[in-house]
């Protein structure tokens, strides 16, 4: 059961500042909704959890990810995770490109592919909700990386330094979920979104 | 007359063959009495949770069994190693090839056994499975048949990679199981070469499910004082399990019992060895208590005994009054990961070479291709002979796709090719030799009853109006009661099978065999046939299954082999017992054995029918002193019956359907089915296996399918989505009869139970086809379901209003 | 385990009383620690059926009920359906129509059937479809079951005193 | 299929169960009919550690009218609304739609408050209740508020349902008598959710549209309100121009998940015909 989101959002903060959060892995696990990491194996790779809530049901994955590229230049990154859930019966997959483009000096553009991949459980029972739950992902993720950037304490901090396990993120959970979900809604209503 | 009115009595005390005689296991069922595995409780049982892989592909790379070990009630936990000491982490499997028993090194399948948790109670073995952590290296799996032969295709079966045959034939590709065929092809092109008309149309029988409502288990119990192993399980053929025990394990099967007690359904699902029966058994070796495994019904669909996934191919060739010429199917078999399809070992294909059908068929070709998948292994014999549902859709789909083409009316092209009665014993270009048939009548009483000219009349009224109606016939014959050892056996054990009877002084009559009931009402209709033959009244007959130790052996009861196997072994053996009891008559009677003839319930002196022995006096003479020079005592006897042919059971079946354009909804407004099973022995069970299997076929043609997803994860394995019709789905069924005994069988018996399953999926789906027909359309895949069939209207533009 | 629960409730007529933990579900207290083994397992996900009681006058599937919500309750299961030796007139009828094959349906079934004509006295043959509607049988195709659902009907009310 | 172990509370005062809720925060679940939470919970997708049975609180049950409403306490059971006469007479559009929930036995335990809190837009309360218009009381402890059924389906099980609130209550404005109803549900079988289905409350006066409600189950991540379509119709004979209209309006507002039951566009076609059918019937039972 496979996912493919391509979103890009603009952000209040000039590209370097986005690029330099973008880097710090540490950070980025912050901003996914009931993310985190837990161990910093080398310079590449990590350990972590993520938490996915949906209503009643939630599923702890835990796993590893790994920077597989960066590109100063181009402003771009490519990370990888591939975690287990708790009980062992569900996988998943991870793969995102992420990439900071300037828009002028104040602002740039977040432009993000994730293909997100699951099996077992998950994939059996989950399946149908799956685009709705990554697309909320990516949105909260943004929406959490938005308002850290101000908090980018400078550029030096994104360089790789063992920068100190932020404090867990909110869990994705209703409460935020239904902000995006009502965002959609209205789209919806007002009909913008037909192709 | 007074006279006839007296033999009608006794006739009817004895309740004999041919009476609708009330089911003898009712009793406990009606109760919540009956003993099915599930309700089984030993002293110190533990209970078995199996840790499965949410891979289909993916290599082991570790198991962490520790947090599991720590969790309270966990006693132990079982992984490939564990079983390795012993040899029991792979195991022979009955189509020819090995099964992992726990996965050894890397996983074939989505929720392939890993692991086994043992614990106290059920909870505590689920808590336990959730913490048994497996690390796994995902790999590419492949879930298209068709993808699985590729040059580049990642090697699923790595432990015989090398094999160049795994038992039938050689393999050209890593991922190749066989190549089986049958027929003359070079006959078959040459017919089709010169062909007035020919069609091919592709053909899925996609992957299903028996799923019957009770799923698979065991309750394994082994005394380390005695080294006796008993097992309780969910089985269709507990002395074929047995032996296999016995090949696996090294106990002498002696020492090993199997008890099938009561069994929630087969159909099909429980006649494999699974790897958590296995597991189990070794569990209780080697802790010496009984363990328990129960599958959920999750596991139960998604990875013990599918059925079906046949990718067929059909060809026809015809003259261009539709007399057909020549045949040419093939079919791609996906076995999934491990070929433990049950198969007798001469037909890896099963008996798919029956695809002739009814017909007359001068030049035939059929072959099957069978391919490995990251899919659970099965390929079992769903309500069926194995692979005749396979057979028989594709010859009953394909001879309406050569109606359809020539413009020829779907029942009169029937006619034109059926085999004719008197060409019985009739031998197709395939080479099976049907002992028996009367197509025409059979065929035309349908008809009648449905007044089809009336409904073809209906239809074009409809069709003015746009409105989609479907009229489906299916004249299909069966092939059942495997069979002749000379041609079928299993791991080298010929399919006879078995009857022992004992008669108790006082007319008592206990009668065991190899066979075993799961839901047939066997105990009720095996006692009416050894009331008729013995004239001693079914009441007082008891008749036992299914406890290894006590039946004689026999190959279990699948394939409708039961009455035309077990049934005439029963026939056999109450005919000894009448051959002795009639020498004792005479004895009694002092004339000659000769002088005798049997009168319903005892023998009578010819030409003075006040002389007699009835049977229950015979049955106290047999235990005196006074008996022939010589005799000894008692009326016992056993019967291993081989049958010299399979019996050919057949069927003509109309089903009429409405279908709603908008929403792709199809409703079976009407399904009128005929069957001829030779000598019918129970009605009212016939009637009632029927109905099942019409059922059973509405829910196939119509829903059942097991879904997955690029990566072979499941996307419908529970009873969610996976269609078993309710009380409100199902149609109502109207039936009816011909008889046509069978020439070979000792009371001219054919089977009955799988024929309303094979003939009622083509007829469905037959109809569902014919209600577009006039718009061209020539195949539509199974299952119809809703929106299948919109998808249909949709490309045909008239789901708008 | 710890965290156990007193539980309280009549089966069949009786009082009984059971320890459990909070999770347990209702079909494996009866059929584990009370042995009543008629109520089967067939799904899990309450769609077949098969482990139907009822409880307080509702036909509920046992397998979707923690023992825990069963304090004060009171429980009908298949054993309790025979009175003083006499089958009930449902027990009779699937006998009788040939209502059953393999049986492992038939005490979900013939638990259901007899809420059922408490609710409806005089069902038609759409109306017994539809509220047995619940209960799934793999053998019989439903017909002989309804057919013994409406024999049994007709029976009940002839013996009722007019 | 065995649930995760959890604490069982059956408090039987609503502030005991939301002192309880407060108490255990995340960690808690409600449990009302359990035929939507219990299945998660033997899956282990949902393993609270407590579990706050509502059972046992007297006054959440029972169907009344009151002025120009029925209110219906949230742990009133399907079997109940089916079986209610008074629904028959002033609501039967809830009947109607009662009736093809789930199956027999689920419909004894399956309560409406469940079924609408459960934020899943393949239940089938909550277009009902997005179609009769009705409110929500949520009793947290700061109190009551009542969210009308607009306002409370904000996603994916995401309601307005706030951590600690229990929704108590629903209040159904009567409709006018002779507004037609109709709840045309397409599901593949006895215990299936709906493939799409659309309830309609329909006022005619003289021929024409008068009043007209659409909602839509299972075709998004929410009830759906087809707006676009209610608007179509006003003033309109339901002709099969205008029929065919608010169909594709009501389409073109769906944007449902593909399953087994079918792919989105599969979907999105069944909930304009459910529309189409819904408002043909809802017509023939218009006074």
């Amino acid at each position: 059961m496979k996912v493919e989101l391509e979103k890009s959002f603009p952000l209040p903060a000039p590209a370097e500042a986005a690029w330099a959060l973008l880097q710090d892995v540490e950070a980025v696990a912050g901003c996914m909704p009931g993310a985190r990491i837990t161990e910093r194996v080398d310079a590449t790779h990590y350990k972590g959890t993520v938490t996915v809530r949906l209503g009643p049901a939630s599923m702890a994955f835990r796993g590893e990810v790994e920077v597989k590229e960066v590109d100063a230049a181009a402003r771009a990154l490519r990370l990888a995770g591939r975690g287990m859930d708790s009980t062992g019966t569900s996988g998943a997959t991870m793969d995102l490109h992420a990439r900071v483009e300037a828009v002028d000096a104040a602002s740039c553009r977040l432009l993000g592919r994730s293909e997100v991949s699951v099996s077992g459980k998950a994939a059996t029972f989950g399946g149908r909700l799956m685009q709705g739950v990554a697309e909320q992902v990516l949105q909260q993720f943004v929406a959490n990386f938005a308002q850290r950037l101000p908090a980018v304490p400078d550029v030096a901090a994104g360089d790789g330094a063992a920068a100190p396990v932020p404090p867990p993120q909110r869990e994705l959970n209703g409460l935020a979920l239904a902000w995006a979900m009502l965002r959609d809604w209205l789209r919806q209503l007002f009909g913008t979104r037909r192709a | 007359m007074g006279d006839m009115s007296e033999l009608q009595a006794r006739e009817d005390q004895l309740q004999g063959m041919g009476v609708s005689l009330l089911r003898k296991e009712d009793a406990r069922f009606i109760r919540g009495q009956g003993s099915y595995v599930d309700d089984i409780k030993l002293p110190g049982m533990l209970f078995g949770a199996l840790v499965r892989s949410p891979y289909a592909h993916a290599r082991i790379k570790g198991i962490d069994k520790s947090k599991a070990l720590a969790c309270p009630g966990v006693v132990a936990v079982l992984t490939a190693d564990d079983l390795k000491p012993v040899k029991l982490h792979w195991m022979p499997t009955l189509g020819g090839d090995v099964q992992a028993v726990l996965a050894d090194q890397k996983v074939c399948f989505q929720l392939q056994e890993v692991a086994m948790v043992l614990a106290s109670d059920r909870y505590a073995a689920a808590d336990g499975a959730a913490l048994v952590e497996v690390d796994y290296e995902e790999l590419p799996a492949i879930v298209d048949p068709k993808k699985s032969m590729a040059a580049d295709a990642p090697v699923i079966r790595e432990d015989i990679a090398e094999k160049k045959d795994v038992g039938h034939g050689p393999r050209t590709h890593p991922n190749h199981i066989f190549t089986w065929e049958a027929g003359n092809q070079a006959a078959a092109d040459a017919a089709f070469a010169g062909a007035a008309v020919t069609v091919r149309e592709e053909i899925l029988n996609p992957r299903v499910h028996p799923c019957p409502l009770e799923t698979c288990g065991c309750v394994a119990s082994f005394s380390k004082a005695t080294g006796n192993l008993t097992v309780y399980l969910t089985s269709q053929a507990p002395h074929i399990v047995r032996t296999v025990l016995a090949m696996l394990s090294g106990i002498p099967e002696s020492k090993i019992r199997v008890v099938g007690g009561d069994i929630g359904g087969g159909f099909g699902n429980k006649v494999p060895v699974y790897p958590g029966y296995v597991v189990a058994i070794v569990a209780s070796i080697v802790t010496g208590v009984p363990v328990k495994w129960i599958e959920s019904r999750i596991d139960n669909i998604s990875t013990t005994g599918f059925a079906r996934d046949y990718h067929g191919i059909g060809e026809l060739a015809a003259d261009a009054d539709g007399r057909i010429k020549g045949l040419r199917f093939t079919a791609l078999a996906d076995h999934g990961a491990f070929n433990s399809h049950v198969s007798a070992t001469k037909f890896p294909a099963g008996l798919f070479s029956i695809c002739t059908g009814s017909y007359a068929i001068p030049n035939a070709y059929c072959r099957v291709d069978a391919v490995y998948t990251n899919k659970a292994p099965g390929g079992v014999a769903y309500r069926c002979s194995l692979r005749v549902t396979e057979a028989v859709y594709l010859i009953e789909r394909m001879i309406d796709v050569l109606a359809q083409k020539l413009g020829i009316d779907k029942a009169e092209i029937r006619r034109r090719n059926f085999v004719q009665k008197e060409q019985f014993p009739y031998t197709t270009s395939l080479g099976w030799t049907l002992d028996s048939g009367d197509y025409v009548p059979a065929l035309e009483k349908v008809l009648k009853a449905v007044d089809y000219e009336g409904l073809r009349r209906e239809q074009a009224e409809k069709r003015a109006k746009g409105e989609l109606m479907g009229i489906g016939i299916a004249t299909f014959t069966e092939i059942v009661g495997a069979g002749p050892t000379k041609a079928c056996d299993i791991l080298g054990i010929g399919l006879f099978d078995s009857c022992e009877i004992r008669v108790h002084p006082t007319g008592g009559v206990i009668a065991r065999l190899g066979t075993m009931s799961q839901g047939q009402g066997h105990a009720t209709t095996y006692a009416q046939i050894i009331a008729t033959e013995l004239g001693l009244p079914a009441s007082d007959i008891v008749v036992e299954e299914g406890d290894t130790d006590k039946a004689p052996y026999g190959a279990g009861t699948w394939g409708s082999r039961s009455t035309p196997v077990a049934g005439a072994a029963a026939a056999k053996a109450a005919r000894k017992i009448k051959d002795k009891a009639r020498q004792i008559a005479a004895h009694l009677l002092e004339v000659g054995e000769g002088d005798l003839e049997w009168e319903v319930d005892r023998f009578t002196v010819k030409g003075n029918p006040g002389q007699a022995k009835t049977m229950k006096e015979l049955c106290m003479a047999a235990h005196t002193g006074n008996l022939p020079e010589g005799m000894e005592q008692g009326l016992n006897a056993v019967s291993y019956y081989d049958p010299p042919n399979l019996t050919y059971p057949f069927g003509a079946y109309v089903c009429v359907v409405d279908v709603d354009r908008f929403t792709g909804e199809v409703k079976v407004r009407r399904f009128y089915a005929l069957d001829d099973c030779g000598t019918r022995i129970n009605p009212m069970i016939i009637e009632g296996q029927i109905h099942g299997g019409l059922t059973e076929a509405f829910a196939v043609a119509l829903g059942q399918q097991i879904p997955f997803d690029e990566n072979g994860n499941h996307l419908g394995n529970s009873l969610m989505d996976y269609f078993l019709p309710t009380a409100v789905e199902t149609p109502r069924w109207e039936t009816d009869h011909t008889v046509t005994p069978s020439p070979h069988h000792p009371l001219g018996a054919k089977g009955v139970a799988e024929s309303p399953h094979v003939g009622g999926i083509p007829c469905i789906s037959n109809a569902v086809i014919d209600a577009f027909a006039h718009l061209g359309v020539t195949h539509m895949d199974m299952p119809h379901s809703a929106w299948r069939v919109w998808q249909q209207c949709h490309a045909l533009g008239i789901d708008r209003h | 385990m710890a965290n156990k629960h007193v539980v309280s409730f009549t089966l069949n007529g009786k009082e009984v009383d059971v320890a459990v933990e909070p999770r347990e579900l209702l079909i494996h207290t009866l059929r584990e620690r009370l042995l009543h083994t008629g109520p089967h397992i067939g799904c899990e996900t309450s769609h077949c059926g098969a482990c139907t009681v009822d409880l307080d006058g509702m036909s509920v599937k046992s397998c979707t009920m923690l023992t825990v919500q069963c304090e004060g309750a009171s429980m009908v299961t298949i054993e309790g359906l025979e009175q003083g030796g006499v089958l009930h007139a449902l027990q009779q009828a699937f006998h009788e129509h040939h209502g059953l094959q393999c049986g492992y349906c038939t005490p979900g079934m013939i638990t259901r059937a007899y809420r059922l004509l408490q609710e409806n006295p005089n069902p038609s043959e759409e109306e017994i479809r539809y509220w047995i509607s619940g209960n799934l049988c793999r053998c019989t195709g439903y017909q002989n079951i309804v057919k013994a659902v409406q024999a049994a009907a007709q029976k009940l009310a002839a013996a009722q005193p007019a | 299929m065995i649930p995760s172990a959890f604490e069982y509370h059956a408090p039987t005062s609503l502030p005991d169960a939301i002192a309880l809720l407060g108490r255990y925060g995340d960690e808690a679940k409600l449990l009302a009919g359990g035929h939507s939470l219990l299945p998660m919970m033997k899956l282990r997708f949902a393993t609270p550690a407590h579990l706050i049975d509502l059972g046992r609180i007297p006054g959440l049950r029972g169907i009344s009218e009151a002025g120009n409403e029925i209110h219906i306490g949230a742990m009133t059971t399907e079997n109940e609304l089916v079986w209610s006469k008074l629904l028959a007479q002033k609501v039967p559009l809830l009947v109607e739609g009662a009736r093809w929930i789930a199956d027999p036995q689920v419909r004894y335990r399956g309560t409406v408050g469940g079924d609408i809190s459960h934020g899943d837009p393949a239940n089938d309360h909550p277009a009902l209740m997005l179609a009769l218009d009705a409110s929500f009381v949520l009793r947290g402890a700061r109190g009551e508020r009542v969210v009308k059924a607009a306002d409370f389906f904000l996603g994916l099980y995401a309601t307005e349902l706030q951590a600690g609130e229990v929704l108590t209550r629903i209040q159904v404005p009567i409709p006018p008598p002779g507004t037609g109803w109709a709840y045309e549900k397409l599901k593949r079988k006895i215990g299936d959710f709906a493939t799409a289905a659309a309830a309609v409350l329909l006022a005619l006066d003289g021929g024409r549209v008068a009043r007209v409600s659409i909602a839509l189950t299972n075709a998004g991540a929410t009830p759906l309100k087809a707006a676009a379509a209610e608007a179509s119709l006003l003033g309109r004979a339901l002709d099969e121009a205008a029929l065919s209209e608010a169909a594709r309006l009501a389409m073109d507002i769906c944007d449902p998940a593909a399953d087994q039951r079918g792919d989105a566009e599969y979907k999105r076609a069944m909930a304009g015909e459910m529309t189409r059918r819904a408002l043909l019937k809802a017509r023939e039972r218009a006074a």
